[in-house]
């Protein structure tokens, strides 16, 4: 292994790289513009929910929300969704102390149960929120999660 | 008495631990170890390939690490280190403790990842229980709560909880805790917000 | 007056350490269930999916397969490679671990070029890791297996003696070594739990469950990478990848995790 | 191109269980990379599953769905040896399809 070469090659990596993001920064970005997802882009609790349509929604016990009490890494937070409400059309999963609230809103067909799992990321601690859409309108259930640091350096 | 009983346990579990699990660095280990380093590192940003040299406490502590420490060797690493403390020049020992829980929370500076220009933290609850309500505190170290209201804050509890913090060998050869001041880790003005920090009546160590 | 004093004061204390001592269990076990809930759905498994891939895919100048790359056990051989490695190669003279020994493989077998290779050697985002991904494949291929390293060729007990000498080796700014974390059992940083890297049990668990995918990067890493990260925190300069120091701890600490039984990739903080 | 998916369908009395983890960045537009740059936003947008023609899922998802996604639902109505696809597209459009069987 030539020392001075990997040198050289990392400096030309670096270049290169550089000269792709910009290139990428240039190029225009497909697919999603805000307004077409405005529950996505709202950055308090209450537009988050006024943009769902879920501004009058109500605390119920019959959604099983399921969050660690503890995150030991805010960048994967299980979290796990069953709604016991009849006529349940939608979940979506809100956390509230997050650059952008919104993580995810599950829509389940005619024969799909009204459970999902996933993995979020929760920058710091913060109550989640998991807002159910059903025929007789919406709920929610609330979930607090501490996230903690970790490691010798920080 | 109480006291002197407390300041002996730790020879006292490192007797018993050499006992339970004897183990000794051949002597002619050294110099493998010392070429093998050099040659398995190279220098990354501010992680320089002096940081492999070690000064004399580091070498003594890691020739007796896996064995008993000669209380000759002792004696010589405490002398060694207490000689470096240098009380705060104005003799205020209490700064801020809101900057010393911010420095006890933090735990970059001096890796190579690190930006050498923001000021280092000193990582304390990595290693010890401070306030109550930072759940994430490591055991490395013992518990810090409650340090000023159970110890007070008489001039010679202060000093010495500012040598601790400037010098941990000065009083506890090889400890496992850096030595902040003598090492320049953290400055003055740190030191003194995290003295603040184990004090201060008002800070959430003593809450 | 005084010993009622005392009393109380005692009976605070007491009542401090019992609330103590519960919300330090009560801690632990939301940690716990915070880790159960990540089930066997281990992430880990897209990179053992792209190893395999890169094992069998005819590659590099030469454009052949890794069927010809010997872990240990015979030429293609990888179930159970990873539970007897790092050992003494006879081709290269030299003791490997499993990311060296792929590197002779994907340089010599398929005409890699070592330092493109070194390059991606970790993997970061969307600059994926080859090295990351075979490591995932042949290590998942162990599971189950239960650690059996030899020390008997001379080079072997000397990689050895190295990676014991160096675990006590104290430098830096911050005197660390690799005893100063791992030296004792039962203790924490932070809430992670402290193997004691020198004794059986702390060893098995801490060897065993590596590689893994980290959570707090996204990606998986191994053993070259943890040893060279603890180095990084140790406020020590970079450690070479496949180097002498990091083989020699490498073979200490699976030798001293001897009789585990492999469980790697895990989920790791 | 993105990597595979990896899916797992198993009928289990009525119903399908499904389990998905999915390789992706999810970048959230806030993270630097080694060299202290900004990595711009990518995340997926969009999920959907569908079986026997039929959708079974869909979902929005925004950044903070966290890195190397996994994703687990119920449904009813499909039998052993029916396909499972699954679909995502992120927001810089590219789009990754695998298909499972359900077993």
């Amino acid at each position: 292994m030539n020392h001075e070469r990997r040198t050289v090659l990392r400096q030309l990596s670096k270049v290169t790289g550089y000269a792709l993001a910009l290139l990428a920064g240039a190029w225009p970005r497909l697919g999603w513009s805000a307004e077409q997802r405005p529950a996505f882009t709202a950055e308090t609790l209450e537009e988050t929910l006024k943009a769902l349509g879920a501004s009058g929604s109500k605390e119920s016990s019959e959604i099983e929300f399921k969050a660690p009490e503890i995150a030991e890494n805010g960048a994967v937070v299980p979290v796990e969704v069953d709604s016991k409400l009849p006529g349940t059309r939608s979940i979506a999963i809100i956390v509230e102390k997050n650059p952008h609230l919104m993580s995810a809103d599950f829509t389940f067909p005619e024969g799909t149960d009204p459970y999902v799992a996933t993995r979020v990321k929760v920058a710091e601690t913060s109550n989640l929120l998991a807002v159910v859409k059903t025929d007789a309108g919406v709920f929610h259930a609330t979930r607090l999660v501490k996230v903690t640091l970790g490691g010798c350096g920080g | 008495m109480r006291n002197m009983n407390l300041r002996k346990l730790p020879f006292l579990a490192l007797v018993l631990g050499v006992l339970l699990h004897f183990e000794v660095v051949a002597d002619g280990m050294r110099d493998t170890v010392v070429a093998a380093m050099e040659a398995s590192f190279e220098a990354k940003k501010q992680a320089t390939m002096d940081r492999l040299d070690q000064d004399e406490t580091q070498t003594l502590c890691t020739q007796h690490a896996a064995g008993i420490l000669p209380s000759a060797v002792a004696e010589r690493i405490m002398t060694l280190n207490r000689a470096t403390i240098r009380p705060p020049p104005d003799g205020q020992y209490l700064g801020d403790w809101k900057g010393g829980e911010l420095i006890a929370q933090t735990g970059t500076g001096f890796q190579s990842s690190d930006d050498p220009t923001k000021p280092a933290g000193g990582n304390c609850y990595a290693c010890h229980e401070l306030s109550g309500s930072e759940i994430a505190f490591g055991t490395i170290g013992p518990s810090l709560r409650y340090y000023g209201k159970v110890r007070g804050t008489s001039p010679t509890t202060l000093a010495a909880a500012w040598a601790k913090l400037y010098n941990s060998n000065a009083h506890m050869p090889c400890s496992n805790m850096p030595r902040f001041g003598h090492r320049g880790i953290l400055t003055d003005q740190q030191l003194k917000d995290l003295m603040a920090l184990l004090f201060d009546p008002a800070s959430p160590v003593n809450q | 007056m005084k010993s009622i004093y005392g009393c109380i004061r005692g009976l605070l204390l007491a009542a401090c350490c019992v609330t103590l001592a519960w919300a330090q269990s009560s801690t632990e076990e939301a940690i716990a269930e915070y880790r159960a809930m990540f089930g066997d759905e281990n992430p880990a498994e897209l990179w053992q999916i792209r190893g395999e891939e890169l094992w069998t895919t005819p590659r590099g100048p030469k454009n052949v397969a890794l069927a010809g790359c010997d872990l240990g056990l015979g030429a293609g051989i990888v179930t159970g490679a990873y539970a007897q490695l790092p050992r003494w190669f006879e081709d290269t003279q030299r003791v490997q671990d499993l990311e060296s020994r792929l590197v002779s493989c994907l340089t010599d077998l398929q005409g890699l070029d070592e330092a493109e290779l070194l390059k991606s050697r970790f993997g970061d985002g969307a600059k994926k890791s080859d090295l990351e991904a075979l490591t995932a494949y042949i290590v998942a291929a162990s599971r189950g297996h239960t650690m059996s390293v030899s020390i008997a060729h001379p080079a072997a007990q000397a990689a050895y003696d190295l990676g014991h000498g160096v675990f006590y080796y104290r430098a830096g700014p911050h005197d660390f070594s690799c005893a100063t974390c791992h030296g004792e059992s039962g203790k924490r940083i932070r809430l992670q739990v402290l193997p004691k890297l020198l004794d059986p049990v702390g060893a098995r668990y801490a060897y065993t469950s590596w590689p893994g995918y980290r959570v707090s990067q996204g990606e998986l890493r191994t053993m070259e990478w943890r040893l060279q990260d603890c180095f990084r925190q140790q406020r020590l300069p970079q450690l070479r990848y496949g180097s002498e120091v990091a083989i020699g701890l490498t073979m200490f600490l699976a030798k001293n995790a001897e009789g585990g039984i492999m469980t790697a990739p895990n989920i790791t903080r | 191109m993105a990597d595979p998916m990896r899916i797992r369908a198993a009928l289990v009395g009525d119903k399908v269980d499904v389990k998905i983890l999915m390789a992706h960045e999810m970048e959230t537009g806030l993270r630097k990379d080694g060299e202290g740059n900004v990595v711009p936003a990518r995340y997926i947008v969009n999920v959907s599953a569908t079986c026997n023609e039929r959708t079974v899922l869909s979902a929005l998802w925004g950044a903070s769905v966290a890195k190397n996604p996994f994703l687990a639902f119920r449904f009813t109505g499909a039998a052993k040896g029916d396909k499972l696809k699954v679909t995502w597209t992120d927001s810089d459009g590219d789009t990754r399809t695998d298909e499972v069987v359900i077993g």
